[in-house]
This record gives C-alpha cells, sequence and structure tokens, in this order.
C-alpha cells in the first residue's frame, strides 16, 4: 500500500509520518501520533467530537485527509493545557460541570476557543452559533454555553 | 485497496485522472470522504486540483466570480458579498463552513444543498474545463460533469436577495426546504423582475417559475403576493426523508414564501 | 399567522432499579498503607457520575475527607460483581454496597486506632477531615494515616471490607400481578409552557418548571447536570427523537446527527430546577435514582401545553410539526 | 437549581461531611484534556477490523452464502458464518432465567429484520473490511413481513421468530403481564364518565455520541482482554462465556469510562463476535459500530401503543383504570419482556385507583429488535398517563393540577400490584410545581402531604 508523507506541527511540536494515502486526519492524529483527544463520533462530519484547529480554524479530522495537512499548525484540546495549567476554557469547563460523559468535550472546547480567539466578548448567540457543529446527549447544552461565556468573562478580566 | 489521493497543479490534469473508474473530485470533503467513511465501496479514490484561480473571488463590474474552492466561511466573510452571507452560513456549523466549498454545494443532494438554491435564484453560471452553463441546466447534469471551475454570477442589488431557510433543529439543522428570491422592485413599489429558487422541493433546487411569473406587477403586500403563494407549489416533487415528509413540505411552503416576501 | 401559547404539567414517579435476579452490586473496599482507600467495583460509569459518587458516599461512611478515596471500577478480573449501570439502579445499588463495605473497613480502621490509643473502639469517631477522635475528648486523637501504618506494619491488619446488595427476588404473581417491582420511587412534577405556530405546526418550548424528588442530592452539582440533561432530553423526546418518522413504516430512518432530530443549543426552553428531597429508607445516604426519571415529565407536559394552544391533541410521539399541522386541519375543516 | 430544604426537614440529617457537597468530578480533568481513555482510545499492532453484512430484507430465507470472494479480497483474514459461532442462539437475560434463547449471534438460515448481521468480514484495514462485505454473496428467499403489532397479533401473520412460536412472549401468565386489582367493570359502571384513548410511540435510538464497540486483544496465555464500553460487564462476560462455550475465567472485561449509555449499552453484540474473530485469528481485532449502525442497527427504545380506559367521577376521583400496553420487541427479545413487564407494575400510576386491570404485551415484528433505554418501560407510558389525566381533568372540567392532588398517592395507600405506598412525594413536587409555575391551586391542596394520613 503506497504510504504518503505527512509533516505538520501539531501543539507546536513537529511531527512527520507517513500514512496510507486516503487516511483522515483523525485516525492519523489517534493512531499514528497518538492523540486520542479528538474524537470519532460519527466520521461523517454530523458530531463535531473530532474538530481540530488547523492554522486558526476549525474542522473535522474525520473529514479531512491528513496528506492534505502538510506544513499546517494543528491544535487539539491535549495541547490546550501547559505545563498542567489549564486553560481558561478547560477551567471554565471543569467548574461549570459542563462535562458528563466527556466524550464530546474535546470538541466542544475547540469549537470554544478558535470562536473566544476571533470574538473575545461574545454574545449567547454567538457562543450557541459556534458550538451548533457539536453534538452533545448528556448535558442539554446549557452548562456548556454558560462555560464558554464564564471562560469569555475571565479572559476579559485578565486581559483588563 | 487504499483510498488514494492524487494531486494536480492543473484542472485539466485532474479532470483526466477522474475519467478512471471510481475517482472522485475531493473538494471540502464534507461528501466525499464521508461517503468513503461511510463503506462506499464505489469510491475508489480520490482526485483534487492546487490550480491557484479555484480559490479566488474576483468581485468586478457588478459581476462575481467564485473560484470552486472557495469555502462557504470565506464567502460569508467577504466584504462584497454580504448579501450571500446568510445563505452561506446556512450551511452546516462552524466547521463544516470552514470545509465545504461552494462547487461542492452544487453535488450536494436534498436536503442539503442550501447555498446552491441561492447560486440559483442569483441566475449563476457555472464554469467548467468544458464551458460555461446556467446552474438551471447545470444541476439536471450534474452527476458526471466535469470538474466545477467557478461559478460566477451578478451582484445583486441591495436588498434585493432574500434567503430563508427552515430547519427543525436551531441553529444548525438541515433543511425542512429553503427558498432564495432576487425581486427587484419598480419605483412604485411593484416587483419588475422576480427569481425564486425553492431547496427540498424537488430532486434539485428548482425555480418556482409560476409563482414569479405571478408576483410581476404585484406589490409586496399580504393581497399582492396571494396568487404567488397559489402557486409555488406548481411543478413540485419534494422528497419525504427523515426530517419531513412531502405533504408537509408542500403545505408549509407557501406559508414560508409568504413569509419571506413580507418579512 | 398566529404564535399561539398554552402550558401543560405533568406528574410522574419512577422506580429505583429493578428486582430481576436480586439486582446485586457488589463492592470490596481497603485502605492502603498510608490511609487512602480503594474502591473496587465493576460497576460502569456512563457519564453520570458513578466515580465521583462512590468516592463520596466511602469517604463519608469512613469518615475521610472524599479526595483520599479512588475508585476503581469496571475491570473483571478484580471489581466483584455488578449487574450493570441501568434501571436507576447504580447510585442505589453500588452505594448501598459501598456503605456496607466501607463500614466494615471502618470498624476495622477503628478497631486498630483503639489498640493505639488504648481505648475501646465504641468510643471513637472520625472527625471527616481524616481523624479519629476519642468522643468526648477529642484531645485524644490519631490520624487515619498513622491508623492506616499501624494496621499494615505493626499490627498486621487489614482494613478492608465486603458490601453488596441484593433483595429478594419478586415474580410477578400470574392471576393478580402482585410483586415488588422495584425499591424507592423518586418523583416528579413539571409544568412547560409552549408557543405553537398555527401555520407550521412548529413547536418552541419557552419555559419548563421542573421540580424533582429524588431523595437526597448526593452531590447537588452532578444532580444538577443529570436533571438539566435529562430535561432536555425530555423536550428532545416529545418533539423531535425517532429512528422511525413514519413508524410503522420501516422506511426513511435517519442515520446521522443531521435526520436523527435532537434540539440544538438555539432551541433550548429556559430551564428551572427546584429539587425536593425524602430520603428513601432503603437507599445510600437517602437517595434514590434522579437518572431516568428526569426525562420524562417534559413529554406529557409539553403534550398538554401543545394541547393548551391550539386545542388539538397529538397523542403519538414525537409531536412533529406535520402532525400539529394535519391535527389543525382536521380541526379547521370539522 | 434549587434545593428546597424545608420539605421533609424533618425526616432527613442535613449535617454530612461528603454527602450533599457540590465535590469536582474527579474524571473532569480528564474530559477537557482529552486524556480520559475511552475504550477506543487504544492502538494495538496488528488490529484486526470487523465490519458485518448485513440483511437487507426485513424477513428473509437465507438460501445460500458465498464468502468465497471476500475471503480472497486483499487485506482479508477471515470470515465468519453462524457455523463459526460455538453457541449462535442466545438471549442476554438468561442466566436469570429469562427464557427461551431466541436471537442469532450470525443469522442461520434466516433474517427477521433489515440490518441483522449475517457474514462478519475481519481484515486488515476498515477499508479491506468494508470492501470485503461488498463481496459476500448471500441468496435470500424474500419472506412476507410484517411491522404493525396489532398485525402481528392477528392469526395468520407472518411468525417473525420460531423460538417463540407465536408474534408476543408467553409470561407464566400467558400472552401478557397482567394485574388485577379491584373489579375494573364496576368501576367503570358506576363511573360519572368513562373516557378511552389510545396512544402510540415509535423507536427512539440512545444516540451516544460514542458508539457502540469494543476492542479485544489475546494475551497469549489463552486469555482475552475485551476494552468494552458495556454498561454491564457482567452480562457481557458471562453471555460472550455462553455464545462462545469458553469459561469465563479465559475472559477479562475492561471498561467503566464509557461516552454515553442511555440504556444503549446494555445488549451484548458486539463484545462475543469480536472475542470469537480474535480467538480465530490470534490478533487484536476491533469491532466499533458506525454512526449509521447506531442509528439504526443498535436495539432503540421500543415503539409503544397504549390504550387507557377510565372511569371517573365529577367529584374527580378515577374509580376505574384499564390499561392495554404494546411494547414493539421487534424481532428478538433482548431486555423487552422485562420492559413490558416493568409497565404492568408501574400503572397505574403514581395515583391511587381502587379498580385496576393492566395487560402488558411484548409483541414481535420484523423490525430492529429493541431494547432498554433511560425511563425503560415508564417513559412512554407516563407520557400516555399524564396525556390522559389531562384529558380526564378538561372532561369533568376542572384544573389539571387539582385534578392530580385529588388522586394522588400517598404513604400507606395500596398499589394496584400490592405494594403499599412509602415514601410518597408526588403531592409536594406538585405543590412547588403550583407556585414555580404560578399556577395556583386551592389552598386544601397546597396544606395536603405525603405522609400518612394522620400520622
Amino acid at each position: 500500500m503506497a504510504k504518503v508523507p505527512v509533516q505538520f506541527t501539531l501543539n507546536g511540536s513537529e511531527k512527520a509520518e507517513f500514512v496510507d494515502s486516503g487516511t483522515t486526519l483523525l485516525h492519523a492524529l489517534r493512531d499514528k501520533i497518538g492523540d486520542t483527544s479528538p474524537k470519532g463520533g460519527c466520521h461523517q462530519g454530523t458530531c463535531g467530537a473530532c474538530s481540530v484547529i488547523i492554522d486558526g480554524e476549525l474542522r473535522l479530522s474525520c473529514l479531512t485527509l491528513a496528506e492534505t495537512c502538510n506544513g499546517v499548525a494543528i491544535t487539539t484540546t491535549a495541547g490546550l493545557s501547559e505545563a498542567g495549567v489549564l486553560h481558561p476554557l478547560q477551567r471554565a469547563f471543569l467548574e461549570a460541570f459542563a462535562t458528563q460523559c466527556g466524550f464530546c468535550t474535546p470538541g466542544m472546547i475547540m469549537a470554544a476557543k478558535v470562536l473566544l480567539d476571533h470574538t473575545p466578548n461574545p454574545s449567547r448567540d454567538e457562543v450557541v452559533e459556534a458550538l451548533s457543529g457539536n453534538i452533545c446527549r448528556c448535558t442539554g447544552y446549557e452548562p456548556i454555553i454558560q462555560a464558554v461565556l464564564t471562560a469569555a468573562r475571565s479572559n476579559s478580566q485578565n486581559a483588563a | 485497496m487504499a483510498l488514494a489521493l492524487q494531486t494536480f497543479a492543473t484542472v485539466k490534469d485532474a479532470n483526466a485522472a477522474l475519467k478512471a473508474a471510481g475517482t472522485r473530485y475531493l473538494g471540502g470533503g464534507t461528501l466525499v470522504i464521508r461517503a468513503a467513511n461511510e463503506g462506499d465501496v464505489s469510491v475508489s479514490g480520490f482526485v483534487r486540483s492546487t490550480e491557484p484561480s479555484l480559490s479566488t473571488i474576483a468581485v468586478a463590474g457588478g459581476k462575481v466570480r467564485i473560484g470552486a474552492s472557495v469555502t462557504m466561511s470565506t464567502i460569508s466573510r467577504h466584504a462584497d458579498l454580504g448579501a450571500l452571507a446568510k445563505a452561506a452560513r446556512a450551511v452546516g456549523g462552524p466547521a463544516v463552513r470552514n470545509m465545504a466549498t461552494i462547487g461542492g454545494n452544487l453535488f450536494a443532494p436534498a436536503p442539503y444543498g442550501d447555498f446552491a438554491v441561492a447560486l440559483l435564484a442569483l441566475d449563476a453560471i457555472v464554469g467548467t474545463d468544458d464551458g460555461e452553463a446556467p446552474i438551471e441546466i447545470f444541476l439536471a447534469n450534474r452527476y458526471g460533469s466535469a470538474i466545477v471551475t467557478s461559478v460566477s454570477f451578478a451582484l445583486p442589488k441591495a436588498d434585493s436577495f432574500r434567503f430563508l431557510k427552515v430547519s427543525r433543529v436551531k441553529p444548525k439543522g438541515v433543511s425542512v426546504l429553503s427558498i432564495a428570491s432576487v425581486l427587484e422592485l419598480a419605483p412604485d413599489g411593484t416587483v419588475s423582475s422576480a427569481r425564486i429558487a425553492l431547496g427540498c422541493m424537488a430532486d434539485r433546487p428548482m425555480r418556482a417559475k409560476s409563482a414569479e411569473n405571478a408576483l410581476i406587477g404585484q406589490s409586496l403586500t399580504k393581497d399582492g403576493i396571494a396568487s404567488a403563494l397559489a402557486a409555488v407549489n406548481d411543478g413540485t416533487s419534494p422528497a419525504t426523508d427523515p426530517i419531513a415528509s412531502a405533504w408537509y413540505r408542500n403545505e408549509v411552503l407557501p406559508v414560508h414564501l409568504g413569509r419571506l416576501l413580507l418579512g | 399567522m398566529a404564535i399561539r401559547r398554552g402550558r401543560g404539567v405533568a406528574a410522574i414517579n419512577y422506580p429505583t432499579g429493578m428486582n430481576l435476579g436480586g439486582d446485586p452490586t457488589q463492592a470490596l473496599v481497603h485502605s492502603t498503607p498510608t490511609g487512602n482507600f480503594m474502591v473496587t467495583l465493576s460497576s460502569v460509569d456512563l457519564g453520570q457520575g458513578m466515580k465521583q459518587i462512590m468516592a463520596q458516599i466511602c469517604a463519608e461512611t469512613i469518615g475521610v475527607p472524599t479526595d483520599r478515596v479512588v475508585v476503581d471500577t469496571a475491570d473483571t478480573d478484580t471489581g466483584p460483581h455488578c449487574m450493570g449501570t441501568f434501571a436507576s439502579r447504580g447510585t442505589h445499588r453500588a452505594g448501598n454496597a459501598v456503605i456496607q463495605a466501607a463500614r466494615e473497613a471502618r470498624q476495622v480502621m477503628l478497631e486498630v486506632a483503639a489498640e493505639e490509643l488504648e481505648v475501646n473502639a465504641s468510643d471513637l469517631e472520625t472527625d471527616g477531615q481524616g481523624n479519629i477522635l476519642v468522643k468526648g475528648a477529642p484531645q485524644k486523637s490519631i490520624s487515619i494515616f498513622d491508623v492506616a501504618l499501624s494496621a499494615h506494619f505493626k499490627r498486621g491488619r487489614s482494613i478492608s471490607g465486603r458490601g453488596m446488595f441484593l433483595i429478594p427476588r419478586s415474580y410477578p404473581e400470574k392471576e393478580t400481578g402482585a410483586m415488588k417491582p422495584s425499591t424507592c420511587y423518586a418523583h416528579a412534577c413539571t409544568v412547560a409552557e409552549v408557543e405553537v405556530d398555527d401555520e407550521t405546526g412548529e413547536v418552541t418550548v419557552l419555559t419548563v418548571k421542573n421540580v424533582f424528588e429524588i431523595g437526597r442530592a448526593l452531590n447537588p452539582k452532578m444532580v444538577e447536570q443529570q436533571l438539566v440533561g435529562g430535561s432536555w432530553m425530555g423536550i428532545s423526546h416529545a418533539l423531535y427523537e425517532t429512528t422511525e418518522p413514519y413508524y410503522p413504516n420501516r422506511d426513511h430512518g435517519g442515520t446521522d446527527f443531521n435526520q436523527y432530530l435532537m434540539p440544538g443549543p438555539g432551541d433550548l426552553a429556559e430551564t428551572e430546577i427546584i429539587v425536593l428531597e425524602r430520603p428513601s429508607a432503603d437507599g445510600p445516604y437517602g437517595a434514590k435514582g434522579p437518572g431516568e426519571m428526569c426525562a420524562n415529565p417534559q413529554i406529557p407536559a409539553v403534550a398538554n401545553a401543545v394541547f393548551d394552544a391550539v386545542g388539538v391533541r397529538i397523542d403519538t410521539l414525537p409531536i412533529t410539526p406535520e402532525r400539529i399541522l394535519r391535527a389543525l386541519k382536521a380541526q379547521a375543516a370539522n | 437549581m434549587e434545593l428546597r430544604k424545608n420539605y421533609f426537614a424533618d425526616v432527613r440529617k442535613d449535617d454530612l461531611h461528603e454527602i450533599g457537597q457540590p465535590r469536582p468530578r474527579s474524571d473532569s480533568p480528564g474530559h477537557v484534556t482529552g486524556k480520559t481513555a475511552f475504550f477506543a482510545d487504544r492502538n494495538f499492532p496488528g488490529m484486526l477490523h470487523l465490519k458485518m453484512v448485513r440483511s437487507p430484507h426485513h424477513h428473509a430465507r437465507i438460501r445460500s452464502i458465498d464468502a468465497s470472494e471476500a475471503e480472497r479480497h486483499p487485506g482479508v483474514v477471515r470470515v465468519l458464518t453462524a457455523k463459526d459461532v460455538p453457541h449462535n442462539v442466545y438471549t442476554i437475560l438468561i442466566l436469570i432465567q429469562i427464557g427461551p434463547e431466541d436471537e442469532t449471534v450470525l443469522a442461520d438460515g434466516k433474517v427477521r429484520w433489515k440490518g441483522e448481521a449475517v457474514v462478519a468480514v475481519l481484515a486488515e484495514t476498515e477499508r479491506a473490511a468494508q470492501e470485503a462485505v461488498a463481496k459476500v454473496k448471500v441468496d435470500y428467499e424474500v419472506l412476507p413481513a410484517v411491522f404493525d403489532m396489532e398485525e402481528a397479533l392477528k392469526p395468520g401473520a407472518p411468525l417473525v421468530n420460531e423460538y417463540h412460536g407465536q408474534n408476543y412472549y408467553l409470561y407464566d401468565s400467558g400472552e401478557c403481564r397482567k394485574v388485577r386489582f379491584g373489579d375494573v367493570e364496576a368501576g367503570f359502571a358506576g363511573a360519572d364518565h368513562v373516557l378511552e384513548q389510545s396512544y402510540q410511540s415509535s423507536p427512539i435510538e440512545h444516540a451516544p455520541t460514542e458508539t457502540t464497540g469494543c476492542l479485544v486483544v489475546p494475551e497469549g496465555n489463552d486469555r482475552f482482554t475485551c476494552y468494552t464500553n458495556t454498561q454491564a460487564m457482567f452480562f457481557t462476560l458471562d453471555n460472550t462465556s455462553i455464545i462462545l462455550q469458553m469459561p469465563g475465567s479465559k475472559l477479562h472485561f475492561v471498561g467503566g469510562t464509557v461516552g454515553g449509555g442511555f440504556g444503549g449499552k446494555v445488549d451484548v453484540i458486539v463484545e462475543p463476535i469480536a472475542i470469537l474473530g480474535a480467538k480465530l485469528t490470534g490478533r487484536p481485532v476491533c469491532f466499533i459500530y458506525s454512526r449509521e449502525e447506531e442509528m439504526q442497527i443498535s436495539s432503540p427504545r421500543a415503539a409503544e401503543k397504549i390504550v387507557i380506559k377510565d372511569g371517573v367521577m365529577k367529584d374527580g376521583r378515577i374509580v376505574a383504570r384499564k390499561v392495554t400496553g404494546y411494547t414493539d420487541a421487534g424481532a428478538y427479545s433482548r431486555h423487552s419482556p422485562y420492559g413490558a413487564q416493568k409497565g404492568a407494575g408501574h400503572y397505574p400510576g403514581p395515583y391511587t385507583i381502587p379498580n385496576v386491570w393492566i395487560d402488558t404485551y411484548c409483541v414481535y415484528t420484523n423490525r430492529t429488535p429493541s431494547s432498554a433505554m433511560r425511563g425503560f418501560g415508564v417513559t412512554i407510558g407516563d407520557f400516555a398517563l399524564e396525556v390522559q389525566m389531562d384529558k380526564l381533568a378538561r372532561l369533568i372540567g376542572m384544573d389539571p393540577l387539582e385534578f392530580r392532588f385529588i388522586n394522588a398517592y400517598r404513604d400507606g395507600d395500596m398499589k394496584a400490584h400490592r405494594q403499599p405506598t412509602e415514601g410518597a412525594a408526588l403531592i409536594e413536587c406538585m405543590q412547588e410545581a403550583s407556585r414555580a409555575a404560578n399556577w395556583p391551586v386551592a389552598e386544601k391542596f397546597m396544606a395536603m402531604t405525603s405522609y400518612v394520613k394522620g400520622a
């Protein structure tokens, strides 16, 4: 089977792998590189659990071929905390009790991060829109929306 | 066999590679990678082209040319395409919009393909290496076409473009139906020209020509639009699917058209 | 076009656990040499927080802070039997088993402490902070850390316990149906307020006010998680969900999250949750199972609210716009 | 959320250290950092992918299966059919004596629902398995199918499941589980109004974000480790032991961290065949449902039909209630006979009614087998009961909330299944709802209590 080289940065560190042509980024991250924070909830693009950030944009890693990611910078939820200190979004999800089973959580946090990176003080409607591609079956969404709004507030307080 | 991806610098070479059985053109991946993931064994390989013109937007003299690889989110953010932002944002969630392309949307079967409905109302021209075709003709023969390279249309006059997507789930759900219209008004406020496109009301986006005709010369009032609403179901043949039945789609189409026209 | 508003109420109860096979769950508890406690189970955490709650139950029973308890669950090589996580049984059944195991471990712990302090074990109590005190003379105390060291390295005692939950199996009497189907019951009452678009049949749930009686909120924030998520699922069941939209016709079943309909983050009702606690006689610290029943009362409350709004009864779930529109048209035709 | 501590304060100790405290969840730091290990967050070298050939028909006889082309397909390591499964016909609750065994692990001679597993393919890659699945040729003779429960119960309906011999589950009490309490016909005869209404639901999917699945690793010591998201570790271990005729000591199940269950992961479906694959190939095997399989193949909540007939007095007392419930089990039992029985134990709801008659049927049709889901046996019943309550209240011109107070059960009241009510709190929930929703009821109802009258 034809192997193709893939080289990108993942959470700031250089990665180089050979993958089967046609391998999705989700499989490459999980099975080759060992970052299992993106989850495979549907492989259809309908649940958002596999969401990652590629060059600042939210993407579905299940519908992205790894070999189209050469040279890009990828962020996953596994890379958000630094030196054991949680990212404000992670802390807000914890404190708002916004996780239950936790399977959707990494994707939700990715979607929320992209929002806050571009819109530091989002309205509720903007949060709802940002999370709209991510399915949660446990929480009823409200705690997650509240966590994102809380993280935004704490960010703006820190900035002030 | 592995699903190999072949990347070509030119659309011409990509078109040639697509002649091989089982190959599919890879745009944003939201359709073809999904099909492969779901075990569609008729897909045996992907072809794409990195030709730069596929990714550009050109706006000049009231005309717009959008390269086929331009994504929904790029369109929704583009300063000159503000009128279309609502239609571009109607496609998927944020991640899907960062991937889904304008070219790909032309191939999305109902209940998907909301942006193609907008393009139909705009009377867009679809470009391929084989030449250009009006979107209505293109959609009728869309599967098996050469790679779409561009979509072009005249920018609608201010406020003349309207778009409505009806879905069960908010803010992001697939369509019960979608409606796009381009209406131009005479100085007396009556409709001088009308194009109305419907999504999910047939096996592909369709024009509501009877309703368009019924609007000409009418004002956008409850009485003025009545005959258009009465005619909008002419020629529809919606599908029954998990979202809604054909009966329901036909029942609420005039209601939603009325709200779009009066809104 | 008219948007019409209505409200509806529903009241329900819900059984905790089942009675098949006596509904058993077992637990083991033991201390480490430095006085941390391991709870070993085969119960499954589905996301409701089973591990955290078992830790709190064990901690309360032993008399230590929760962060000194580790729950090791769902490894069949090490964990004793659990029937499984379903039927609102997890907290109740496993919790009872953990209490029993923790009590046995606590007794050994107190006996070792008694030897160290040269008093009777029955004269000792825990302060919940990790210390064992002589009742009435709290200056005479020993830390659980030291007790565990003593047990392991000096006195040769295993600070451990076994616990199990088992009730007699109830076979329904053939002719009368006399049976004991479960143990304690949780309760709820929900009032829902809706708007119905009478031209499209679309329903918007404006508010749901849910009152739940759940025995005891062992961890109020986790209870809230369950109840808020459950309330959402109840509304979802009422208005959206099915794998067979045209049942009993088998066609057109959804195969993804686009086609299988559930309310999105833009469809949320303003949700109020009020919790009452009438401790159950048989539950761990009085707890009942809230996980399932919290998704039930919204369904009839929404159905009744739709009737209140537009005067048509939809007696078939889900209450789709199509069903409402068909009923409204039939109503208009009469 | 508000805790209303004023209710039941006399019977509750609120001075506990850890219980009642909003401690942070110990698993959340793992969730928010993506470090929580779900079963599939493991990767084993040489792991094979299992994909199923599924029935395209609702009901058909299998004339023949030709897997030769699939077996030769590049990457395919093994193809499994019914004859490879040591004990192919099973039922989940057999360990607690709820039979008969009525379901095939892999279809043997017949398929009874569209999507039923027929042939399992094990291949080096998911793609190779998918391609090979498409190459398995199954020759079917399509049989008439039945989808409607009432049709299924009629004489002459196609027989769904030969292991039952009729299209309903045969309880020791006969064709349905029965509850008989008082004299329901006398109750109707003496009632001011009688109202009979019918309610219906359709199947509902649990739709957890993590699909059902497992990974199996042969350990080299003749044992197999199965990483699974089952909701019931020992149901799974014990049933696997039966199906594979393998001592339970050879099986090691690891799980407990599940991406949502809601009842959808209590069936024992993926593990036995994956372990069989690992045993026969000596390789690690993963069998994870696709989203499409989760939505249409995994057991849903059963569709139900519920007919309620009530006798009610003008003063608001319900004097008789007759409930006939039908649970659509689909083609196999799984947990549905228990679900229907649980319904029988739940009716007539949290109300004290002197004359009650309950019949609950578990009916077989040619659709995806249903099983447990959050609120099993009760959720749809509560919908029917509480809409019926609304109708009854309006029938006699009474406020729906006040009508419920009149009938609400209280401590000591005898339930239809002959258990005295203990620990009731319906009245207090309704009182608090009355306040919270600004839905006033008469003072006498606000003064009521669930405690035993006079106590």
